[in-house]
């Protein structure tokens, strides 16, 4: 960041001496802060987890929620500003609908990656906006089988077998390359993402947490949804388990 | 502090690190340059009174309207950028007269205020027609409605309050502690006009003249007072 | 004048294409109960016989339709929508047959004002938190409530018979025989009626659309058979 | 002017149509007749109603010839688009639904009753009929145009489920050569297109091979082979 | 002091990925004067303080009716508390007018929210220099939101905010985990508690703040003063019978909140 | 087929409202009709637009209905800018100003306003369908308004307009006295008027608030 107070850094329709963008990594920092936010694929489709950080102990649980659906079979989870976040699942959900409205059918997951993907772009054209400060994964299950994305500030847009974003990133990410996904149920990705994200969790460091997962596969009709309360409990109490377990060794 | 302040202080749209827009602010200190203005409640109704401040002979004293007629049941006076205040009133005008219209009905002299003050912040907000700078006006508007009457003060940020008695512009600072001495309810109209116009009197560089004061009332009408009337006034101090 | 001109731009003649006639519902003592056969008229031909002219909406409404099919299918497009940005927000809020009948009132009422209105006559009823709905909206935008309502034909055939015959807390038995008996009087008289019905029913636990199916007619009258025999002269 | 023969030259150019699409095991068939009419006059004898939207998709036309031509040819721009925004071919609800769109969008202001059929990997072979209005309809067959009235019956009676490819072909023909036998404004050749998994085949059946029904004989190329066949009882001159 | 080149414009992104003008903005939010929101599982109240600039003058309205089933208590620029306000009205009786029924409170809450947002991220726009307590009913019962500047909302069981709103915090989060079973009575009580925090041992009177009600059967209201007065009296009298509870951990975050805000901030 | 649209109907009832020295009488039948049918026999026309004001119309009930929201919804940004109830005057003006505004595409509504002015003496205020009105003693409007005028015109003998000094407007009767009376004219309108009939809803607005009872009529 040697460039930083040079003035090249002060708007995104800038380019830094060696063709950098700075107001787009910085932005980037944004989602680098927040909390974790995983997603996986598995044989049977998709799940997403966040690792909800709770400023206040009044805050009321489930609320201000980092994973919304936007459409009937997707779903997207938030990492970096919440705020920023409900903007581009806004226009995923009408982005969704007008596809559907237009051709009769459900939109693609690709397609609406790829849209939400030009739109966070957008922002990076017009020195009158700003990047997004967050990355989102779009989760969905379409005819082509369950397929998971993940868009950054940047407006890039790739596919994954399982991604991660936020604090915890690195360390979520070399966690579920040990996972074998192509042989994971949903039902078991539930438990194993619920125990990365405890696991990375710093309780010395960071605020509390709360655990906000969602899924979309068979079992759920592929239908995107909150994960089902009493699966959710399971994980959760696995997740504690296995950090006993390890706090034991 | 100075320092940090010209950093934040250029644009209308920018918040200093404490949480306040500069702009408005100074929009303020403009009325503490501008002419006095004094307003008094009694039960009878309500005066106001301004200084006109008269800055060549060859000035027709009447052409200086500090005081203006918004509705038949309400009055102003203003102090600060007198240009932006004729914006202000031509918009309570029209908003009054469409009150009629459409109920057939005078407007109430708080919501008359708060169309006042919904122009005033207009400022900034970043719609289509909003403007760039915030109206560097205070105003006293005097009326009188199915309350009763009341008297309401107006700053350039767009807040209104409701007063007994009030004083504004450069003298404002003496003549508010003077009306703090000398106020009470029971007034009645009469003595409000004295008060009034002795307290500006006392803020005055120069002599209290007919030509150099402008008196209303609104009991329960508007009526700015004849030079006649404002003599009248001033021989009972 | 060019308020003439005006005047014959915006009536248009306009007319319905494929059409389904009418549609009926009744409170029952679990919720609510429709009827409606599942014929597509084109013109006078019986051109489609299909047509499910009855959809769930949400989880606690159902919709009926007479009039233009193509009409009622955009309808439903505005309704999957809606229903879809409702259970995306999952906050355990859900839009009822009360704000449902509103919004159809609102839409074709707009639609109407636009002197281009959906050529419809629907019919919404629903169960939410244990109150029943059931109300109609035609294709200007009036509307109301009722007990026992029906569209397009039914109104002058089926309404009468559900007059004399409904009341409070029927069974589900007693709420189907009687839907029956209008349907029945429907294809007896109404010249665009098919022999091929859906029922439907919602109730607190749910929409079921029951699937399509014929009812036996009666023909067995002696003056039938007979027509000349009491009658001297009868065509 | 004779009013029994004012021909109408000016009017636009509709398709007095027979269209049909069916559904069978694999795949559909669809299939029309040639005659494009201006008024009373046949403006164009071999016409093609069968138009292509994509690879897989095509559509079947009946109504004004000028609307139905510009809704299909925005459908196949607006497939074209959207086949390489998705990176594979559009599926038949796609189109279907675009056709439908345009129909029900404009309503007031066409004159068009249209046919779909395709097949595509996800649902194979379908049918869907937008008649005037814009309805749209999934069906296992469809009949559409001034020739369809005749069909009804007919189609009601023969269509089965489940036909393999060449029984579904010879349905389609059999159907267009009975309502051309019966609409004036059906007629020339049939035409059929059938699509399934393997893609899509042609086919071209002259108004000279089509099967004869009620009251229609077979043709010759003159009445004097007629006569030098012998084959026919030469009538005796009539006595008066 | 000079913070740094960065915080002069919303969309100028900090290189540690903050934006400065947002934080800012919820700065105004803390030079306003205190309102709390408590909620049970049936009604919510909004409690303010408001003080009358002199003695001649009335005070800012800073609790504004929304709709039958929604009220908000406001912190910060009143200017832009209005026109929020007024915002929040327009959605209601909208969606009242096509549904016959209430916009459910949450939903109302995420539209205001997006509102927020959208002036963090255009160049010519501010951010609202205004925190909103919103309190409001619909199917699921009661609930109290809050929405700052940034486009953020949270739901809370209990909240305060504005000037020293600090020492309500903390005499709200030693009692909220008992409030879903308040009554309506039991939360003023509470409110009017939290309210006296933020005093600084100034008496409370009705005439220096406002309570607000929306519940299970009550439409949203504003209480009358008369009816704050007793209840404030009748505190008063129970408060001297336990008086040596008040603990002493009440730190203020702002650093000189007597400072007059010379713009008109509530 | 071809048929050219038509985007009236005629929903049928009648609205009366009388009003006296400190109440005010507002009452309208609940049938709906359309052509020889009837819709509906529980439909209410009378819709409270503030605590002083109610409004009875009849006409197309799509528009009535429109009308009443409308109404409604703007005396809802009345009271939040003006921090009170609208009175019956204002809302009378603001109801001809709301027919007036769609004068080349009318509401189809013919309306009754009653309430309390602000010296709580009752007032009726009588429309046509485009907002030309009257502030009068009594009023009766839609299908059986020509069988009910004559009866009212009778007994209430309303001041001529013309007289000077203008004469109050308000009628001699006293409230109970208006009641029974709306009861009857209604009854009778029903005998002959085949719009209206099954029930009459009657508004009573007085000092103590607003009242509301409801009447049995024939059903044919």
């Amino acid at each position: 960041m040697s460039s930083i107070g040079t003035g090249y850094d002060l708007s995104v329709t800038t380019y830094s001496p060696d063709g950098r963008l700075f107001q787009i990594e910085y932005a980037a920092k944004a989602v680098d802060n927040s909390g974790t936010v995983i997603g996986i694929k598995c044989k049977d489709g998709i799940v997403m987890g966040v690792e909800k950080l709770i400023a206040s102990k009044m805050l009321l649980a489930g609320s201000n929620r980092r994973i919304h659906s936007v459409h009937r079979h997707s779903g997207m989870a938030v990492a970096g500003l919440a705020a920023d976040g409900r903007q581009i699942v806004t226009r995923a959900k009408s982005e969704a609908t007008n596809y559907e409205r237009i051709y009769g059918e459900p939109i693609p997951v690709k397609e609406l990656a790829d849209r939400v993907a030009s739109y966070v772009h957008l922002c990076t054209l017009y020195w009158w906006l700003r990047p997004f400060g967050c990355g989102v994964l779009v989760g969905g299950y379409d005819r082509d089988g369950p397929q998971l994305y993940m868009v950054e500030p940047s407006g890039i847009s790739y596919r994954y077998f399982g991604a991660a974003l936020g604090k915890g990133r690195q360390a979520a990410k070399t966690e579920i390359e040990k996972l074998k996904l192509s042989e994971l149920t949903c039902r078991q990705g539930v438990i194993e993402v619920a125990k990365i994200i405890y696991g990375i969790h710093d309780e010395a460091k960071d605020k509390a947490f709360e655990l906000e997962m969602s899924w979309v596969c068979e079992e759920s009709d592929r239908q995107h949804q909150k994960v089902p309360d009493d699966l959710l409990e399971q994980a959760k109490e696995a997740a504690k388990a296995a950090l006993e377990e390890m706090d034991a060794d | 502090m100075f320092l940090t302040r010209t950093e934040y202080d250029r644009g209308v749209n920018t918040f200093s690190p404490e949480g306040r827009l500069f702009q408005v602010e100074y929009a303020i200190e403009a009325i503490k340059l501008g002419s006095t203005a004094i307003g008094l409640k009694t039960k009878e109704g309500v005066v106001l009174a301004v200084e006109k401040r008269i800055t060549s002979p060859l000035l027709e004293p009447s052409s200086v309207e500090k005081i203006m007629e918004i509705d038949e049941h309400i009055g102003c006076a203003m102090s600060g950028l007198i240009a932006d205040a004729r914006t202000l009133v031509e918009h309570a005008r029209v908003e009054t007269q469409n009150h009629r219209f459409s109920y057939g009905e005078a407007m109430t002299v708080e919501s008359t205020t708060q169309a006042l003050c919904d122009l005033a912040l207009r400022f900034g907000e970043g719609d289509e027609e909003s403007m760039s700078r915030p109206f560097g006006v205070s105003l006293l508007i005097a009326g009188h409605d199915e309350n009763g009457p009341s008297l309401y003060y107006t700053d350039p940020s767009g807040t209104f309050w409701q007063c007994n008695a009030k004083a504004i512009g450069s003298g404002s600072e003496g003549a508010d502690s003077s009306l703090q001495e000398q106020y009470n309810k029971e007034l009645s109209l009469l003595e409000a006009e004295t008060i009034a116009l002795s307290i500006l009197k006392q803020v005055m560089e120069e002599k209290v003249t007919p030509n150099n004061v402008d008196i209303a009332k609104v009991a329960p009408t508007y009526h700015l007072y004849t030079p006649d009337e404002v003599e009248a006034v001033i021989n009972r101090l | 004048m060019a308020h003439d001109e005006d005047v014959a731009g915006s009536e248009r003649t306009l007319y319905p294409y494929v059409t389904g006639t009418s549609v009926i519902g009744i409170k029952y003592k679990d919720g609510i109960l429709m009827a409606a056969d599942t014929g597509g008229s084109y013109g006078s031909t019986l051109r489609y016989k299909s047509v499910e002219r009855m959809k769930v909406i949400g989880k606690h409404s159902l919709l009926g339709a007479s009039g233009e099919i193509s009409d009622f299918q955009e309808i439903l497009r505005y309704l999957d929508e809606l229903i879809l940005y409702d259970n995306m927000w999952d906050d355990g809020n859900s839009l009822g047959p009360k704000e449902i009948h509103n919004y159809l009132n609102r839409v074709m009422y707009n639609r109407r004002n636009k002197f281009n209105p959906l050529w419809n006559s629907l019919v919404l009823g629903g169960v939410k938190n244990g109150n029943k709905y059931l109300g109609v909206v035609t294709m200007l935008g009036a509307h109301y409530e009722d007990n026992h309502v029906a569209t397009g034909f039914g109104n002058h055939l089926a309404v009468p018979i559900l007059r004399s015959e409904w009341k409070e807390g029927m069974s589900f038995e007693e709420a189907v025989k009687l839907l029956e008996k209008c349907l029945l009087v429907l294809l007896y008289r109404d010249r665009s009626s098919i022999n091929k019905f859906q029922i439907a029913k919602i109730t607190e636990e749910g929409a079921t659309i029951y699937p399509a199916y014929s009812l036996k007619t009666f023909w067995g009258f002696s003056a039938f058979q007979n027509p000349g025999q009491f009658a001297e002269g009868t065509w | 002017m004779d009013p029994l023969h004012d021909m109408n030259l000016d009017a636009p150019h509709s398709m007095g149509t027979t269209i049909i699409g069916v559904s069978y095991d694999g795949g559909v068939v669809l299939g029309a007749d040639s005659r494009t009419s201006t008024g009373m006059y046949v403006a164009n004898r071999a016409s093609d109603k069968i138009t292509q939207l994509t690879e897989n998709v095509y559509v079947c036309r009946s109504g004004s010839a000028a609307d139905t031509q510009v809704v299909s040819d925005y459908v196949r721009y607006f497939l074209h688009q959207h086949t390489i925004q998705l990176g594979q071919p559009s599926t038949v609800k796609v189109a279907a639904n675009l056709i439908r769109m345009l129909s029900y969008q404009n309503k007031n202001m066409l004159q068009a009753g249209l046919i779909v059929g395709g097949w595509d990997k996800y649902d194979g072979g379908q049918i869907y009929s937008v008649p005037l209005g814009g309805t749209i309809l999934k069906q296992p067959f469809a009949i559409g145009g001034s020739g369809s009235s005749y069909l009804y019956g007919f189609m009601d009676q023969a269509w089965k489920e489940g036909m393999s490819k060449d029984e579904a072909e010879k349905l389609v023909v059999k159907a267009a050569s009975l309502a051309m036998a019966r609409d004036g404004a059906s007629g020339g050749v049939i035409r059929t297109v059938i699509i399934n998994a393997d893609g899509v085949t042609r086919n071209f059946y002259p108004g000279d091979t089509h099967p004869l029904w009620h009251d229609e004989l077979e043709a010759q190329n003159s009445l004097l082979d007629v006569l030098s066949s012998g084959g026919a009882a030469c009538p005796e001159p009539m006595s008066t | 002091m000079f913070r740094n080149q960065y915080d002069t414009d919303v969309t100028t992104w900090s290189p540690a990925g903050r934006l400065f003008q947002v934080e800012y903005a919820m700065e105004a939010v803390k030079q306003g004067s205190a309102a709390v929101g408590l909620r049970s599982r049936t009604h919510v109240v909004l409690a303010t303080v408001n003080k009358a600039a002199s003695d001649l003058s009335s005070h800012q309205r800073k609790v504004f009716k929304i709709d039958d089933h929604v009220g908000v208590a406001i912190a910060g620029l009143t200017a832009d508390g209005r026109v929020l306000s007024r915002y929040l009205r327009n959605e209601c009786i909208n969606h009242s007018f096509v549904y016959e029924a209430p916009l459910p409170v949450g939903r109302l809450v995420v539209r205001l929210a997006d509102k927020a947002q959208v002036c963090t991220q255009r160049s010519w726009k501010r951010p609202y220099g205004v925190g909103l307590l919103v309190a409001g009913l619909d199917e699921l019962g009661a609930h109290l939101y809050y929405n700052c500047p940034s486009g953020n909302y949270f739901e809370y069981q209990a909240f305060a905010i504005g000037s020293r709103s600090q020492a309500a915090k903390t005499y709200l989060e030693r009692r909220f985990e008992a409030f879903d079973k308040y009554s309506a009575e039991e939360l003023i009580k509470d409110a009017l508690f939290a309210i006296k925090e933020t005093l600084q041992g100034e008496k409370l009177t009705s005439s220096i703040c406002t309570v607000a009600i929306v519940g299970i059967g009550e439409p949203f209201h504003i209480i009358s003063e008369q009816a704050v007065q007793e209840m404030v009296d009748a505190l008063e009298t129970r408060e001297e019978a336990t008086a040596e509870q008040s603990g002493g951990d009440m730190q203020d975050e702002s650093g000189n909140p007597d400072a007059a805000a010379p713009m008109e901030e509530i | 087929m071809g048929s050219r649209f038509n985007p009236y109907d005629n929903n049928g009832g009648t609205c009366v409202a009388i009003a006296g020295v400190d109440y005010c009488v507002v009452a309208a039948d609940t049938r709906m009709s359309t052509g020889y049918s009837i819709l509906t026999r529980d439909y209410s026309k009378i819709c409270q637009l503030a605590d002083k004001s109610v409004l009875a119309s009849s006409g197309f009930q799509a528009d009535v209905k429109a009308l009443q929201k409308n109404l409604s919804a703007k005396h809802l940004i009345y009271q939040h800018q003006h921090n009170k109830q609208m009175s019956c005057p204002a809302m009378a003006q603001l109801l001809s100003n709301t027919l007036y505004y769609k004068r080349f595409f009318p509401y189809y509504a013919f309306n009754v306003l009653g309430g309390l002015d602000s010296e709580g003496k009752g007032c009726v205020f009588t429309y046509d369908a485009v907002g030309s009105y009257e502030r009068v003693g009594y009023s009766t409007q839609g299908t059986g308004s020509t069988l009910i005028i004559p009866v009212l015109d009778n007994q209430l003998k309303s001041p001529s307009p013309l007289l000077l000094p203008a004469k109050d407007a308000v009628t001699p009767l006293s409230e109970g006295e208006a009641v029974d009376l709306v009861k009857d004219v209604f009854a009778s309108a029903t005998e002959r008027d085949i719009y209206t009939g099954d029930q009459v809803e009657i508004v009573i607005i007085n000092a103590s608030g607003i009242k509301r009872e409801y009447v049995q009529l024939r059903r044919d």
